[in-house]
């Protein structure tokens, strides 16, 4: 299903919850985002569009992907609008601002990044912080749930009006599949519920017109 | 003759006796530290044929299914039994301040001797859980054993 | 007349619809992890591999003046005493082990100073092994040579138990208690016991001892000595040390006797099993 | 944990491993490879165990003993022994021998300034002498000596080191015994046990019969398949291998019977007069045997 990008329209139809979806590759520490619990080439493709031997496009094996985290908005538009804001700041960090990005990069006294064969943390590094700019950009409030909330860092990059942070039960992660099926299942009460508010809120300043 | 010095026929006898070592100006062989020591060891992992299997005593507590599963038998688990009485008080350095005692066994022929045995047990029937004269410390540092 | 304007900004929602200008999408540097996001308890096991909770101890705290036990000192300590001993060591062994690696990373070589004391901790391991394994072999080589004077041992015990005045009764039950596990293996506590050809042997033996020292007076003694049927001396045994309870047991084993009931010398010890087990149910 | 495991140490350069005449190539090596700074300055046997040994008697000195320096840049001084060193070196107080060697930067301690250090120089046993007070036997005043060598005889029980120490003595008088020096006082670590409970017992033999040690426990005690451990044989194999002994022949049975036979057979009594008369024979004898003696003697 995630194999074109879909609109906010879309997304409510189809009984999906305003959520955008990270995830990490075990091996590279690349993330992939998504606005379904689900991914596909289609994702890769747009994602990694210059790929070099240190970028590599990473495979599709299930088996070394994993959640990294689930962020659910008050809006469909506004996750939309979210994975938007990912996708180009990634496209940024890979074409347009390269170097700024390579500039960002903490090096060790002998002025190299480190690494391990394939493994770069900083690819995950890098796209928390792009989380953090997106949601600041969207201006949608916005709760993520945490596979490790070691992975968030410092609380004084998070803009703490819009954000809430939350970390998975460490149990539930082994079965990711249910996992993600109750995440979408709370976001979608989570979301009806502010619907409902929003509603009243707009019948009651109508009365009082 | 044997088989290898048909293929060697081309180098000197003197050649062949120090083969491969050879030497520089200083005496110091071109390769390895040096010619002798024993050639026979123990496998590592990485020798043997396909039925060569070395483990490294942390695996092999049960069996495959055929299914993709794994089935641990219990009783091929290592087990750790840790006491039932735990006496934290007892480190694993002894204090510099305390006595090195010397154990001398006089009139035994060592820990092993059962007559200290049985001189023990007849201590532990008669005066119960208790030092005597005997066991207890001499001379500040010599004790019977 | 209020404008639509005006009348948006009445609303209590005026604070959400009001535009805020968002920051502008460009790249900032990465976030990188911390520690500080997660709380450890301070019961997890990993801290087991920390000395003092710290990550790296300083050489004043590998303590370099403490000496490794020895084995004259480990041969006062009891088996529990050891077992804990050696798990100390052990864990010891793992934190210095740690720490080695965590230096190791940066001088390229294994840290002397806390390779010795992983040392010393390892000679202190040995000698522990050395002192249990010597005292298997003590008490093996006892078991080889104790018939031999087992006899003479009794005797003794006999000539103690017997002679001793009425104020040092307690003294006596006590040496009696110890006597009957250190020869014969019977626990007084009656679920550690399993009945075999030592204990008929000591009940048998015990049974006649407490007879001779409480009731030598007694007007059947000399026809109910010595006592020979393990089921009559399983009665004895359980008897309390004074006169009036032996004198009771007495008149049991003599009840028994006229009701025919004994045990059979060749299924004793399954016998007395099963009585053994029968009470421990109750 | 590669340092833990043994496995690769028979391939690892072992220099006692490595015969004589090959030693001078690694000591060549290591002088070459060796910056100044961190160069043994004692000349070191490479197939020797250099370890600092814990036996006062091959220590000789101990730290705190005083010394005369008899040898080297220093001749005449004396100092105190501060430190022990590996192969046999004795590190001396600031009136020792010293050395000066540069130290590049990276190598710096805490709190360094310059480039150029000094730090002393281990002296061997032979470059020292043992300074001790004896009383003279003519005029009872103490004077200071340098002793020419010690030699150790005896024991006793040091209250200061807490443990069995041997009596030092001049060599070839064993009236003049030079006492260790003092040791400084040490506390205990945090790691160490109480002098407390390192003494009190907690073991008492309690039973032939009951094990003392869980029969779980003794596998991993003892190796189970340990090769110095000889199986002993059962009933049945010592059977099966001892051969049948051979039946008896006649002949065999008659002698034995004739043997038991004279066996029982009282023994004879010898009498007086036997005994006269056996002496009367042996004295004939003898006679005769120095008669021929004396004979070949004229000839």
């Amino acid at each position: 299903m995630s194999n074109r990008f879909r609109s906010a329209n879309w997304l409510a139809k189809n009984g999906y919850a305003p959520q955008v979806f990270l995830f990490r590759n075990l091996e590279s520490g690349q993330v992939l985002y998504s606005q379904l619990p689900t991914f596909t080439d289609y994702q890769i493709k747009t994602q990694f569009q210059r790929p070099n031997w240190q970028n590599k496009r990473p495979s599709l094996r299930r088996d070394i992907w994993r959640l990294m985290a689930v962020v659910d908005c008050d809006t469909y538009e506004g996750s939309v609008k979210l994975y938007e804001n990912l996708v180009q700041l990634r496209s940024m960090r890979d074409l347009t601002l390269k170097d700024v990005a390579m500039r960002f990069r903490p090096r060790n006294k002998d002025g190299n990044i480190w690494y391990s064969a394939q493994f770069r943390p900083i690819y995950t590094q890098e796209a928390v912080a792009d989380l953090a700019t997106s949601i600041e950009n969207a201006q949608t409030k916005s709760k993520i749930h945490w596979e490790d909330e070691w992975r968030k860092g410092e609380m004084s990059n998070w803009d703490g009006n819009l954000v809430t942070h939350e970390s998975i039960d460490r149990v539930a992660l082994q079965t990711p599949k249910a996992l993600l099926e109750e995440l979408k299942e709370k976001a979608k009460v989570e979301f009806n519920k502010l619907k409902t508010v929003d509603v009243e809120e707009q019948q009651q300043s109508q009365q009082t017109v | 003759m044997k088989p290898s010095q048909v293929s060697f026929f081309h180098t000197s006898a003197v050649a062949q006796l120090v083969r491969p070592w050879t030497k520089e100006r200083d005496g110091s062989l071109f390769y390895g530290l040096a010619k002798s020591g024993t050639k026979r060891h123990a496998l590592t992992t990485k020798q043997g044929n396909k039925n060569f299997y070395k483990g490294t005593r942390s695996s092999g507590i049960g069996r495959h299914t055929r299914k993709n599963g794994y089935i641990i038998q219990w009783n091929k688990v290592r087990t750790f039994v840790t006491p039932k009485v735990f006496n934290d008080e007892l480190k694993c350095f002894v204090s510099p301040n305390s006595v090195q005692i010397k154990n001398e066994f006089k009139g035994y022929t060592g820990p092993m001797d059962p007559k200290l045995y049985m001189t023990k047990l007849r201590e532990y029937i008669w005066h119960g859980k208790a030092e005597t004269e005997e066991s207890s410390l001499k001379k500040g540092y010599i004790e019977r054993g | 007349m209020i404008t639509s304007i005006q009348k948006r900004a009445l609303h209590s929602s005026a604070k959400c619809l009001v535009r805020v200008k968002p920051p502008p999408l460009t790249i900032r540097p990465p976030i990188a992890p911390t520690v500080k996001n997660f709380e450890v308890n301070d019961d997890h096991p990993l801290w087991q591999f920390f000395h003092d909770k710290k990550y790296l101890r300083s050489y004043e705290d590998l303590d370099n003046a403490g000496r490794p036990w020895t084995v004259p000192e480990l041969r006062r300590k009891s088996f529990d005493d050891l077992h804990s001993l050696w798990y100390t060591c052990l864990k010891e062994r793992n934190i210095l082990a740690r720490e080695i690696q965590v230096l190791q990373a940066e001088i390229d070589q294994p840290d002397q100073q806390f390779m010795a004391a992983s040392d010393r901790v390892r000679e202190t391991m040995w000698r522990i092994r050395h002192v249990l394994s010597e005292r298997a072999h003590a008490q093996q080589n006892a078991r080889e040579v104790f018939e031999q004077s087992e006899e003479e041992l009794l005797d003794d015990f006999k000539k103690y138990y017997l002679d001793a005045s009425k104020d040092e009764d307690a003294d006596v039950q006590d040496a009696l208690k110890r006597l009957q596990l250190a020869v014969f293996g019977i626990s007084e506590v009656i679920d550690e016991n399993k009945v075999d050809k030592h204990f008929i042997k000591g009940i048998k033996f015990i049974s006649n001892l407490k007879l001779e020292r409480y009731s030598s007076d007694h007007e059947k003694y000399s026809e109910l000595t010595p006592i020979t049927d393990a089921g009559e001396a399983l009665v004895i045994f359980h008897a309390e040390p004074t006169a009036e309870s032996l004198n009771e047991s007495i008149d049991a084993v003599l009840e028994m006797r006229q009701n025919g009931v004994s045990v059979d010398r060749y299924d004793e010890i399954e016998t007395i099993q099963a009585y053994l087990n029968k009470l421990l149910e109750e | 944990m590669s340092y833990l495991t043994k496995a690769g140490e028979r391939f690892r350069l072992d220099l006692k491993r490595i015969p004589k005449h090959r030693l001078p190539y690694f000591e060549k090596l290591q002088r070459e490879t060796q910056p100044p700074f961190i160069r043994p300055q004692l000349e070191v046997d490479l197939h020797a165990d250099g370890a600092v040994p814990e036996d006062p008697k091959k220590l000789k000195y101990l730290v705190g003993d005083r010394v005369l320096i008899v040898k080297g840049a220093k001749t005449g001084n004396v100092c105190k022994i501060s430190r022990h060193v590996e192969h046999g070196g004795y590190i001396l107080d600031e009136n020792g021998p010293s050395t000066t060697v540069v130290v590049p930067k990276q190598f710096w301690t805490e709190g360094q300034r310059s480039h150029v250090v000094t730090f002393p120089k281990p002296v061997t046993e032979d470059q020292i002498k043992l300074i001790t007070q004896i009383e003279d036997d003519v005029t009872h005043e103490t004077k200071t000596v340098a002793v020419e060598n010690v030699e150790f005889k005896g024991t006793y029980y040091d209250e200061d080191y807490k443990k069995e120490m041997p009596y030092r003595m001049v060599y070839g008088d064993d009236d003049l015994v030079i006492p260790w020096p003092r040791p400084t006082p040490k506390e205990d670590g945090p790691l160490s046990t109480e002098v407390n409970t390192v003494r009190e017992r907690t073991y008492f033999v309690e039973s032939v019969i009951k094990d003392d040690i869980p029969s779980d426990a003794l596998d991993s005690i003892r190796k189970k398949h340990s090769k110095w451990r000889r199986g002993k044989l059962t009933k049945t194999e010592v059977k099966r291998l001892t051969p049948p002994e051979m039946p008896l022949t006649e002949t065999k049975k008659a002698y034995l019977a004739e043997r038991e036979a004279k066996k029982q057979q009282p023994r004879a009594l010898i009498t007086d007069e036997m005994k006269a008369f056996l002496g009367k024979k042996v004295r004939e004898h003898e006679v005769k045997v120095i008669k021929q003696l004396e004979e070949l003697q004229d000839l």
